[in-house]
């Protein structure tokens, strides 16, 4: 499978299986594991001897935030076949076409309007969150195509948040 | 006697007051906004009202639902906790006309200390030092002569003023006039008003508080030190107590302080003093906090003492339980406050759903929240989830200590930032213990940075996904060689079925 | 120095050992059984190996294999918590010639004390009170002369026996030669030997047992006494610091026999020694346990002093890092010890998978326990899941402070004596503290009962499970008027998604 | 619906609904709740301001146990209507005609074989667990049809053991 952290491209594969034990090719490295994991998402690694702890958070199909160590990881798990068969979506590099809420929040303020010009950097919205505003802004020259709300309006973490026309 | 008390809050500390109530064998009754129904403070208490929407004005703020809840459940106190109304005179004075008592100090103390002017003028009175400067407008005349009774560096700024605009800071004499101009015309040009007044600057400032006690036969008491310099964005994050910076002299010099200001305005209640702390130990009232405090914690570690019972006891018109002579700080404390947030994202703040929490146990620990599996931190208040405390026998081993407990400490679901209090942990300035409020800037990059990854943990990353990739997927079951699971806690799953929402 | 430790146990005490070593730097290794996999302390260890079977004989009792995981680990020390290993001579004779450091006493101690018979003749040396009677064959002629030096009551034992059979207990001494006579006659019936010996009868025993310390200087102190005489089936339930039974004489004297007992056997390492206490504050040697015990944590609470880290530092052939005079007990605390059994059948264990925890948190709390959210509890093993201690300024607070813990800690999935120990918390006779080992016994109906039962608790109950079963069923949902959940934990469901098994 | 708690039955139904609003009536008992209960099975009850706690864990259909106040209640949910299609299993005096093991442990002994008559009180089976023996015994007189384990085996919660035949 192709794992997609911090933008860069892995390879993961399980190789073999007897109960517990594991193992798992990680860009080839091969991981002779013990692994067990629970329902919340805790998940302990036996490696080498070594105990290792991991905390998952699965969000949609694939997409996982990851804890270990003290470091945070977001991970997006798929099937290159699969990839290849809904056509050229989602590859790195692509160009943002649209902004999505990361987080929960209220909308305070649209500085832009529907087919409104603008720059990379331009302040496009204003979200607060407990007590504190942020402010997203465009990744890139692009036009307004569509704001999918309004101000005042209240959104969930990955809510449609505005969409550019792709030139 | 007090036998039962609306607390007028929520979150962590309204679960704290009544875990002391309980204690006491006091009734409590919880009020609450709209999405806080599944709130802890909501199920501890022995009643519970829903009081308004989301929004703090229609519900935590507003004085007459709380008043209307107070009387409906007969309450004979209200505690405010932090925050919300817990500094409001109006609030208080409102409780007294209703016959409720307001476990707080007096609306007048309030109003006193509210007003940074008033307070100041105050303090002068009552001969508590004071940042050395003038208050009022500056006039040309004066200026060097004042400038020279402070000495230098100072800080010229303009009265009607803020957010640096008509500000000059000063190293030099050479460059006072020209500053005073300077300040004078950006402060009319910003403002309309060129009045500016000056003040000493104080260069590592730390922030060191002293908690007191006051009751209503005139007794005040203090209970020592707690440093409070690890601030971002005057959002303090570590406190620890005693402070590792001040002397024992200064120390005592600044309790005896704060009790004589106490006592100057007739204080009944737990109040604090914030101090401004100089390299050399000289102390300035900053402010004086007239409601328990987010840290009071460490203090409670230190001395052996329940400052929410002392409060109750006070209200309830009894003298201090306790003589100055009989406190003693033992060992040290340690709080940090774990918010909902991103530190990697400039600290934006991260609501979501709590989806798992490991929580440390054993010696010397101890965790105030109202978080709990599956609640929800909501956008509408304060994005701080949790305080972790440590005692020790001293400073060094509380270092460790919290190393240990923040290493045990995992929360998942929402972003926190439990890795970057890590971090300062093993900070060489923090660890040193001569850190001032200019130690977050200082060093930000330094704890910005994790430790330089080693491979294995991103491929143990990997590998947790996957693995709850191959358990959890519908389409993954053919990838499992024996069609065994992995999964152990395989009776764990079957007991809890599956939730349709 | 110590860098790397392997922890010869499982369940809370590993990872309270383990607590320690992170706090101080210090490797682990932990070793498991087959069971275990999902323990705890495996996930807790930096490093975890598998040695065998459930069965203990298979793994933790099994010298061999923590022998050969020590060598593979290359650690330096293994620390044996209690129970298992801790108090096997052979063990600790073996980790030497292995050359790894044992955390514990010398072989020789661990022999000295562990022989009933041995141990009584070394006190009795060393001149610790034991209770008064003769350890060998009663003759006829001696009869009334001994039992006028013991002093009434006496009990009359079989040198052989066992479960009561050739026992007499003697209120008068004109019932003596009778009793004498019947308890020779049927220790030969039963066992075929009509050797019998006399003990003078402690009528209202305390348990009272004293901790202490001993480095490889020769230095010993000890860390005054804890009251452990709330036991059911010789198993302790309930210990608390200090005892509230004994006087301050009576603790010092107990203190001061504790450190001579101690350096008669050139004692190093963490001890106890239990002392039986009767209602005129005599107290006799009954064992020495040459091992942490259970309830170290309430004198660690009360002293503020780390045990494990003492024994550590002790091993490592440092000096003790204090002297007696600088210990002293602060406030008082009490550990509660939380069973997985059922109260109302027999006390008969209850495994099972943990469904759901909430932890009791806030000020003067501590848990040291194993058990999560889906841990399943073993058949193997201690039916004990946690301990729960709190710390307050003095006894009454404490009790207040356990009840409101108790309150805090639910804990499903399995049954526990919480509601029981709850019930405790307010008996008369506990709360006065005058309590002897027969409380439970003497107690044992009013703690079965519950409080008359209110209807409505019973009904609440009944509505919960009916909401539960509205809110699950697949057969239900015509029932649910308006077609929206009740349930407002949706989002925490949402994420969690369902797991296949 | 029937709740059979203590061997007692009682009558639970619910008479209306509006979101966490719902009336209940218990044996006609009118309780008017707001009710919240989190996938864990905690139940948070606010009846005429007061509130109430329980814990609630899911055993088979319709089988609970509850704690609330320091209280823990084994209550079966049925329906009526069910039950009466089902026949005439389960009353609540019905003979006892099987031994099912109440928790899990080792087999340690049986004392009885199969076609053997046993009086009630007669001791059985000793299951072992967590180092305490737990001996069960007969409920009445009845003669063993089939015993269903052997001695050192491992049992569940609820495996059967042993079944009597009925005369």
């Amino acid at each position: 499978m192709r794992a997609k952290i911090d933008n860069r491209i892995r390879d993961v594969e399980m190789i073999s299986k007897d109960g517990n034990k594991v193992e798992i090719s990680v860009d080839g490295k091969i991981y002779d594991i013990d692994v067990v994991m629970s329902e919340s998402g805790f998940c302990s690694i036996i490696y080498e001897g070594r105990s290792y702890n991991a905390e998952s958070v699965r969000h949609s199909e694939g997409k996982y935030s990851i804890t270990t160590n003290f470091r945070h990881f977001d991970i997006e798990l798929s099937n290159p076949q699969k990839k290849y068969l809904r056509g050229r979506q989602s590859s790195v590099d692509e160009i943002q076409e649209t902004i999505i809420s990361p987080m929960p929040g209220k909308v305070i303020k649209i500085l832009v309007t529907e087919d409104m010009e603008v720059k990379q950097g331009d302040p496009l919205i204003v979200v607060e969150a407990m007590k504190m505003q942020s402010t997203y802004s465009a990744a890139q020259d692009a036009i307004v195509e569509k704001i999918h709300i309004e101000e005042g309006d209240s959104v969930l973490r990955d809510q449609l948040l505005i969409t550019f026309k792709t030139n | 006697m007090i036998q039962k008390i609306l607390v007028a809050n929520r979150g962590e500390i309204a679960v704290r007051v009544m875990r002391t109530c309980k204690e006491m064998g006091i009734q409590t009754v919880a009020v609450y906004s709209e999405v806080d129904r599944t709130s802890r403070h909501v199920t501890y208490a022995d009643e519970a009202v829903k009081i308004g929407l989301a929004s703090a004005s229609d519900s935590y703020l507003n004085v007459d639902k709380i008043i209307d809840a107070a009387k409906t459940f007969k309450v004979d106190a209200i505690h405010p906790g932090y925050g919300f109304l817990s500094e409001n005179a109006t609030f208080a004075r409102r409780c007294k006309e209703e016959g409720i008592i307001f476990i707080g100090p007096s609306a007048e103390s309030i109003e006193a200390m509210g007003d940074k002017i008033s307070a100041r003028k105050k303090m002068i009175e009552a001969k508590v030092p004071v940042v050395p400067g003038t208050s009022e407008d500056l006039k040309p005349k004066d200026l060097f002569k004042v400038c020279r009774k402070i000495g230098l560096p100072v800080i010229i700024k303009a009265t009607a003023g803020g957010g640096g605009k008509g500000m000059r800071l000063v190293y030099e004499e050479k460059h006072l006039q020209e500053a005073y101009d300077a300040a004078k015309s950006e402060a009319m040009a910003s403002f309309g008003n060129d009045s500016v007044y000056i003040e000493k600057y104080i260069e590592s400032p730390h922030h060191v508080e002293i908690q007191f006690l006051g009751d209503t036969h005139g007794n005040v008491v203090h209970l020592f030190d707690r440093e409070c310099s690890v601030q971002r964005r005057h959002q303090k994050i570590i406190e620890e107590s005693p402070s590792p910076f001040i002397d024992n002299k200064t120390r005592l010099a600044m309790g005896a302080i704060a009790v004589k200001a106490a006592k100057s305005i007739n204080y009944v209640g737990a109040g604090t003093i914030e101090f401004l702390v100089d390299n050399d130990m000289n102390f300035y009232f900053l402010e004086m906090n007239t409601r328990l405090q987010v840290e009071h914690p460490i203090t409670e570690e230190v001395l052996g003492v329940d400052i929410v019972k002392e409060q109750i006891n006070i209200a309830n018109g009894r003298k201090l339980s306790f003589r100055q002579s009989q406190l003693h700080q033992r060992g040290h404390a340690i709080e940090c406050r774990i918010y909902a947030e991103d530190t990697e994202n400039n600290f934006a703040p991260a609501p979501g759903v709590i989806h798992s929490i490991q929580t440390p146990k054993g010696l010397g620990v101890r965790i105030d929240t109202h978080i709990y599996t599956g609640y929800e931190i909501s956008i509408y208040y304060d994005s701080m989830i949790s305080k972790l405390i440590v005692w020790a026998t001293n400073r060094d081993v509380a270092l460790e200590r919290m190393r240990r407990v923040l290493y045990e400490y995992k929360i998942t679901g929402v972003k926190t930032n439990i890795d970057y209090l890590r971090r300062i942990m093993d900070n060489r300035e923090f660890v040193q213990g001569n850190y001032t409020t200019h130690f977050i800037d200082d060093n930000a990059n330094k704890l910005q940075k994790g430790n330089e990854l080693e491979d294995e943990i991103e491929d143990i990353a990997i590998i947790a996904a996957y693995i709850d990739y191959v358990v959890n997927s519908n389409d993954s079951q053919s990838t499992i060689a024996d069609n065994q699971p992995i999964n152990r806690w395989r009776a764990f799953g079957k007991q809890k079925g599956v939730l349709r929402i």
